[in-house]
């Protein structure tokens, strides 16, 4: 499933959510991303996440079917917030449940990849005093994903 | 037809959307950039480096040139940085 | 952090204290490991898990030591339970803090490999028969922490 | 000295501990090995096959023969199944 929200949410009660009542699932890995105090700025103090609403959600419904397909997943779920984030809020979650524990790490490993450099989000960053810089696309990221190509 | 701009582009523009009617002689989306960098000094700016211009066309990623004939929304915005 | 308990956890909560008041954390891995309904005998009812009170502890620090070393983290929990748990019990946890997601993701999928190889910890199944069973090693396990070694 | 049995060496065995006085002549894990194997039929089974035994001492893993010189636990148990 993916969510696409402003709200926060709570990775716990997610993984509840998945796990509930099922006794197929030997592995839960989550992946929680968050606003750290430093990126490209020098002091990041809170983050504003811009989307391209329609098409976002399309992009991260194809990339969790890819790994659906790719992986033996009993669940899936992706979340990704957009609009402003202060400091130590989560941006995005990642829960891939699945028999065997390989399964789930390399699933969330993947979506995590792909997240970091082709779904439609924009992150602006704003510094104590009030600055904001665009964040430049990041070389490491597009090196983590042609791991995964064929 | 339907433009959108994110980010740094749409900052620079002023605007995130607006609603155009194509000239006859628009018909691909090389021409339409062409086209939109005749309208001022911002549309000029913004492409400028195509290289750091990503265009999807109705929601799906182009790359290259294409047609756009059937295109309802074209969106310009810069390399994503993800979540 | 190791813990070793009877007890069930609950793994936002653990989440929630990792992250508690920290800016610096980008990135939180979470791998919970579950009871299901079927490993070696057709239906797995409950699971027992011996270990060895002392050494494992020890052991399972010294993993999350080298953890720590191999890669760049904020904060590393291990919790493992032992004795009697029914389907769908959370078994295992494992959390890893990092500034950045391959770290956090190479670290818990590390120890990950090496609780289910090395950790002094032996498995004892029930079926809904009553009938009880110890698990054999399997090899794919050890093959998966192979890729870990120098 | 403290021997220890685990999973399902303890349950042949019938104990998961006991505290031993060793003979003179065991000093070594292998010696300590042949003499528990003398002490009935449980024994003798659980040490058939050294293969799918192993062993700790003092709570550090164990290959090969070593001495039991200022050892005060040895561990007998199955290659482990993890979590």
């Amino acid at each position: 499933m993916v969510i696409v929200q402003a709200e926060i949410f709570d990775t716990g009660a997610e993984i509840a959510r998945i796990t509930a009542s099922r006794t197929d699932i030997g592995a839960v890995v989550t992946f929680t991303g968050l606003v750290r105090d430093f990126n490209d700025s020098a002091d990041v103090q809170s983050l504003t996440l811009e989307h391209y609403p329609g098409m976002t959600e399309r992009e991260l419904e194809k990339i969790e079917a890819s790994a659906r397909v790719k992986w033996d997943l009993q669940d899936c779920l992706i979340i990704h917030r957009f609009g402003k984030m202060e400091l130590a809020e989560p941006i995005v979650l990642v829960i891939t449940a699945s028999k065997h524990r390989h399964d789930a790490f390399e699933a969330a490993a993947f979506l995590m990849d792909w997240l970091k450099t082709k779904a439609p989000f924009w992150k602006l960053e704003a510094d104590t005093e009030g600055n904001t810089d665009w964040v430049k696309e990041r070389s490491s990221d597009q090196e983590a994903l042609k791991r995964w190509q064929d | 037809m339907k433009i959108l701009y994110f980010a740094w582009l749409r900052s620079k523009v002023g605007q995130s959307e607006e609603t155009i009617s194509l000239p006859d002689d628009v018909t691909t989306l090389y021409q339409l950039i062409t086209w939109l960098k005749t309208r001022g000094p911002a549309y000029e700016e913004i492409f400028t480096d195509l290289n750091v211009v990503r265009v999807a066309i109705d929601q799906e990623h182009i790359t290259g040139d294409t047609t756009l004939e059937g295109a309802s929304e074209v969106a310009f915005f810069p390399p994503v940085t993800g979540g």
